[in-house]
């Protein structure tokens, strides 16, 4: 006789419970995500964003999932029609399969693999064959030279990012994802303090491997139209968009887990910041006040009445989950995933505020970037990080002043390389 | 359409293959089309294609009386349909011999410089967007509203205004119009230095601009360019400076010029020319003279045979008409000299060598607008 | 049978299913998708085998590497002649009758070994932790051969550039 | 368990498979994926001995085979390309002639 505890505590039910935890909670995510970027374009821009559907807007992303799903389904005459199938589903599988082996927090994650970070850099480099085979079965040219570009693009950058990843690995002495952010812990240091050139490396591939804004030039959409996604429409376009997004948070969590302590809170060591626990309960309880706060100053009427009610809804769930989080237990276990939440929103904010700033690179530019700065700079940087973790080693040096040496050394070289550009 | 040739051959260079960009494409600013010559990436030689909004404006001329053709050249340009207006107003007046009162005068060149202003707002906003930059077109448009609610507020219309009368202005200033006018220009500088600091300092703004597009004085010259295109060359010309015309005679302002005739300087070129703008219409709200609004020509104009050719500093350049009359209630010739159609003679100089997107922001910088390029 | 052993099976069916593919479709894009199959079954059995490290280079190197440059290059050049021209040469009897000849060693051998394959195979701690014990070999008893692989890949890049490079 | 003559006949297989591809297929592109699955059932074998006899020297061979696949892929297709833009063709045996 089993009981359904027994069941739920087999390792691949387990397993199971949190893929599908992961996957519900990414997918909401990514949603918002759009939402959130829609919502500070908007703000940036001196517009007000989506409105119509729900307060604020905040129903917006649903309808937009809705109407996509509803849409008719093209696939242009002369697609390879499993090739058009199938691109859009490995871009998608690859970016969210590989969030399996992120720690969210300190006991939740899906898997930790002793080579973990090596198969999120495999598993995420599978997305560039759904670009180049949407790009080839679209039968059109645009998607093709948008793919081909995509992909140089991808290639080019991954390189950059594997050596900016080395960096914090050498740091670290271990491959686990969690077994990184215990090694910040223990070293009491967040890497991206030792190592700011891999991590100011890691930040920009990490840009122009999702696309965004300056190095948005697969979509540049003044010249290219739409990129390798042109000719997809409804359902399958939406999925290459849901891949796009799951990239961006991959990728901030992939940051946020070398460089940026992970789940750690700030200065996990330093005790009197002990009251920086209570954080969550913050937050919530200030989105509690805010919605009440419109609730009183919303529009009354008929045609409002389900916006005041959703608001008021809202304002009461964050006002119950600020008063469930003073719980300690609960505090406790809230901990790891909020500031890991946190720190990726901090990442995709930069990502959203990028693209309301800057230009686009032009694709000879970008790839100049590339291959005589970038990778060069992040060759040198690793190689100047394992001359100062040896200095420290053999030679009994300070560990952070010899890798803040090796840092002044790479941005020397830096300095070298970027010599006579405007 | 051609066929246009496999995309595997243009990377492999096997052979030069010609792309079509436009009439539908999203940076053609409209329905210019132009037939790209390409080895890869990189352009040969281009080849406008033009007429897509061609609506034979100037052969209406013919069949309209001088005031009935009057709304029709808002039409040309219609992102500055005040500026053809008042090239069209002085024009006819040249002919009759005739001349707006100086009150007439002082509104003309304020709603034109605003006018001016709101053109290189809508350029700035859309040229930053094709090479990338999304947030200034929010910005510009932005003041650009505000212009637009001084137009509305003035004659009731905002993009095709119809804003002067032959022989000076239809309607007097609206109670409120200094007031509304000075508040624009007291926010106006801050703003510009705003999108200034979004673009000008911005290291891939410059990459992408600086050395790009280059057309050299003489070059300009040769081809007939004119406005920012040309002074952007380094050319000091400005018809304002050159022919006075309205009121500009009046007034202190720089005429800005740029160095190497890159798509930069022009971008900087018209940068300081909304701010020289904002000079002029603060000098002149001030000194807005009393007095009649129009002159006395009669209700049906009859020029006396002869021919004229008057031309203005338009936003986009030289915008000239050249009107035969044979004494009757209609023009007997009637031609505009377009600057966009002239301007974009030096697109193909331009691009040559260049990469695709560079054609983009080339075709950007130079401001056109096909409703006048086509007619 | 566990389903650690259904995994493999599973696998082996996949990997070879999609190598018949891949060299039995028309068109070089299909077979390419389907050479990718077959080298992520393999990914997937070398995991099987403890072996993550060489799981993880596995799918880097070949599908993010190789097979974007596959693909790229089957996009570059125009296919769509030798789609529709025959795909086997004229030799395809013959090779195919020394492919099973082929084929027929190998299934001699593995019989011949069969007392040996039933060995009990090592411990599958041994090659743990996989990453470290491979680290320590490449660079303390393997460092000459992989200078030396370092210096074929730097002749392979250069011998790449120049004959892609146009005239 | 799986035993270890399981994954030798799979490498067998695959390798014969390939051998296949390389002789009869005309398009060089085929050719080169077919040596890419031949490369592959060394490294399963390797990788199974690996196991077999807990030792990762198996491992560091197949990392070797890796690298020279890598390379032969580069040079390949790079040969594949110059050949393509002077003939204009990618079929094996209408490369039989030693210039052009």
């Amino acid at each position: 006789m089993t009981t359904l505890l027994e069941i739920l505590e087999q390792p691949l039910v387990l397993a199971l419970i949190r893929v599908l935890i992961v996957f519900t909670a990414l997918s909401l995510i990514v949603a918002y995500l759009v939402y959130a970027e829609r919502k500070i374009l908007a703000h940036i821009q001196v517009r007000l964003g989506p409105m119509r559907v729900g307060p604020h807007g905040l129903l917006q992303p649903i309808a937009d999932g809705l109407k996509l799903l509803l849409k008719e389904d093209i696939i242009p005459e002369g697609a390879d029609r499993a090739v058009f199938w199938l691109a859009p589903a490995i871009t998608v599988l690859a970016s969210f399969t590989a969030f399996s082996l992120i720690p969210f927090a300190d006991n939740f994650y899906v898997t930790d693999v002793n080579v973990g970070l090596l198969f999120v850099i495999a598993i995420s480099s599978l997305g560039v064959l759904g670009i180049i085979l949407g790009g080839w079965a679209s039968n059109s040219h645009y998607p093709l030279l948008g793919a081909l570009r995509s992909t140089a693009q991808l290639v080019s950058y991954e390189v950059a990012l594997s050596f900016a990843l080395i960096s914090a690995i050498l740091l670290a002495g271990t491959l686990s994802m969690n077994g990184i952010v215990k090694a910040q812990l223990q070293q009491e240091v967040w890497f991206a303090f030792m190592q700011p050139v891999a991590f100011f490396i890691l930040f920009v591939a990490a840009i122009a491997e999702t696309n965004r804004n300056p190095f948005d030039l697969p979509e540049a959409e003044s010249e290219l139209v739409a990129g390798f996604h042109t000719e997809y429409s409804g359902f399958r376009f939406s999925l290459f968009f849901l891949a796009e997004y799951a990239a961006m948070v991959l990728v901030s969590s992939i940051a946020v887990t070398l460089f940026l302590g992970g789940w750690l809170r700030p200065f996990p060591n330093v005790e009197w910041l002990g009251f920086l626990r209570f954080a969550p309960v913050v937050v919530f309880g200030a989105a509690g006040t805010w919605c009440f706060l419109r609730f009183f100053r919303f529009p009354t009427g008929r045609e409002w009445f389900w916006q005041r009610l959703m608001l008021f809804a809202l304002g009461t769930g964050a006002a119950a989950a600020a008063l469930g989080l003073l719980y300690p237990p609960v505090l406790v276990a809230s901990q790891g995933a909020f500031w890991f939440l946190a720190k990726v929103f901090l990442f995709l904010y930069a990502f959203i505020w990028f693209r309301g700033t800057f230009p686009r690179y032009r694709f000879d530019q970008l790839m100049r970037l590339g291959w005589h700065f970038m990778i060069p700079v992040a060759i040198v940087n690793v190689i100047f990080c394992g001359v100062g973790l040896v200095l420290s080693w053999e030679l009994g040096w300070n560990r952070s002043l010899s890798l803040l040496l090796a840092s002044g050394a790479t941005l020397l070289v830096a300095a070298w390389l970027a010599r006579g550009r405007s | 359409m051609e066929q246009t040739p496999s995309v595997s051959t243009t990377i492999l260079g096997a052979d030069e293959v010609i792309l079509n960009m436009g009439p539908q494409h999203p940076s053609t600013h409209g329905v210019l089309r132009v037939k790209l010559k390409l080895d890869g990436e990189k352009v040969i030689s281009s080849e406008c294609i033009i007429g897509y909004l061609h609506r034979g404006v100037e052969k209406i001329g013919e069949t309209r009386t001088y005031a009935q053709f009057a709304p029709y050249v808002d039409r040309t340009d219609y992102v500055a349909a005040v500026s053809n207006g008042l090239g069209y107003c002085e024009a006819v007046e040249k002919l009759l011999g005739a001349e707006a009162p100086p009150r007439a005068r002082w509104v003309r060149t304020i709603l034109t410089e605003l006018q001016r202003i709101a053109s290189h707002l809508l350029w700035l906003g859309t040229h930053a967007l094709d090479i990338g930059a999304m947030t200034p077109v929010f910005y510009c448009f932005r003041e650009r509203e505000e212009i637009l609610k001084i137009f509305e507020k003035y004659c009731g219309a905002r993009l095709t205004t119809h804003a002067f009368r032959i022989g000076g202005l239809l309607y007097e200033t609206y109670d409120g119009f200094e007031e509304d006018v000075k508040k624009f220009c007291h926010d106006f500088l801050s703003r510009v230095d705003e999108y200034e600091e979004l673009l000008t300092e911005n290291r891939i703004w410059i990459q992408r601009t600086r050395g790009v597009g280059i057309l050299t004085a003489d070059d300009a010259i040769a081809m007939g360019a004119s406005g920012p295109v040309l002074r952007g060359s380094g050319v000091k010309w400005d018809i304002r400076r050159a022919f006075p015309y309205a009121a500009y005679d009046q007034f202190e302002f720089d005429i800005p010029v740029g160095e190497n005739g890159d798509t930069y300087d022009r971008y900087l070129v018209r940068m300081q020319e909304m701010r020289q703008s904002h000079r002029i219409v603060l000098q002149a709200i001030d000194s807005i003279p009393s007095g009649p609004i129009a002159a006395r020509i009669g209700k049906v104009l009859k020029p006396p045979p002869g021919e004229v050719y008057h031309s203005i500093e338009a936003p986009k350049g030289e915008l000239g008409y050249y009107i035969v009359s044979d004494g009757s209630t209609q023009p007997y010739r009637l031609r505009i000299r377009p600057p966009s159609f002239v301007n974009l003679q030096v697109l193909d100089q331009m691009i040559r060598g260049l990469l695709i997107a560079d054609v983009v922001a080339v075709i950007g910088t130079l401001d056109i607008v096909l409703g006048e390029v086509d007619r | 049978m566990t389903f650690y052993e259904v995994t493999f099976y599973v696998l082996a069916l996949v990997a070879l299913l999609s190598a018949i593919l891949v060299i039995t479709c028309r068109n070089p894009v299909h077979s390419a998708i389907f050479l990718v199959l077959t080298l992520l079954s393999v990914a997937l059995i070398f995991l099987q085998l403890q072996a993550e490290f060489m799981a993880a280079v596995q799918i880097i190197v070949y599908i993010g590497g190789i097979m974007v440059l596959f693909l790229f290059v089957i996009m570059l050049v125009n296919l769509d002649v030798a789609v529709r021209q025959a795909p086997y040469n004229r030799q395809r009897w013959i090779a195919g009758f020394a492919a099973l000849v082929l084929l027929a060693e190998f299934a001699l051998f593995i019989y011949r070994g069969r007392d040996w394959a039933k060995l009990p195979p090592a411990a599958a701690e041994a090659v743990q932790p996989n990453t470290e014990l491979i680290g320590r070999a490449l660079f303390q008893s393997y460092i000459l051969p992989f200078e030396v692989a370092s210096l074929l890949l730097l002749v392979a890049m250069v011998g790449a550039v120049l004959m892609a490079k146009q005239r | 368990m799986v035993p270890t003559w399981h994954y030798l006949a799979l490498a067998a297989a695959l390798f014969t498979v390939g051998v296949i591809g390389v002789l009869t297929r005309r398009n060089i592109i085929i050719i080169f994926m077919s040596l890419e699955l031949i490369l592959n059932a060394v490294n399963i074998n390797l990788i199974a001995f690996a196991r077999h006899w807990g030792s990762v020297d198996g491992h560091i061979f197949a990392i070797f085979i890796i690298t020279v696949a890598a390379a032969e892929a580069a040079v390949g297709l790079g040969i594949l390309i110059a050949f393509f833009r002077n003939r204009d063709t990618v079929n094996a045996d209408e490369i039989d002639l030693l210039k052009w």
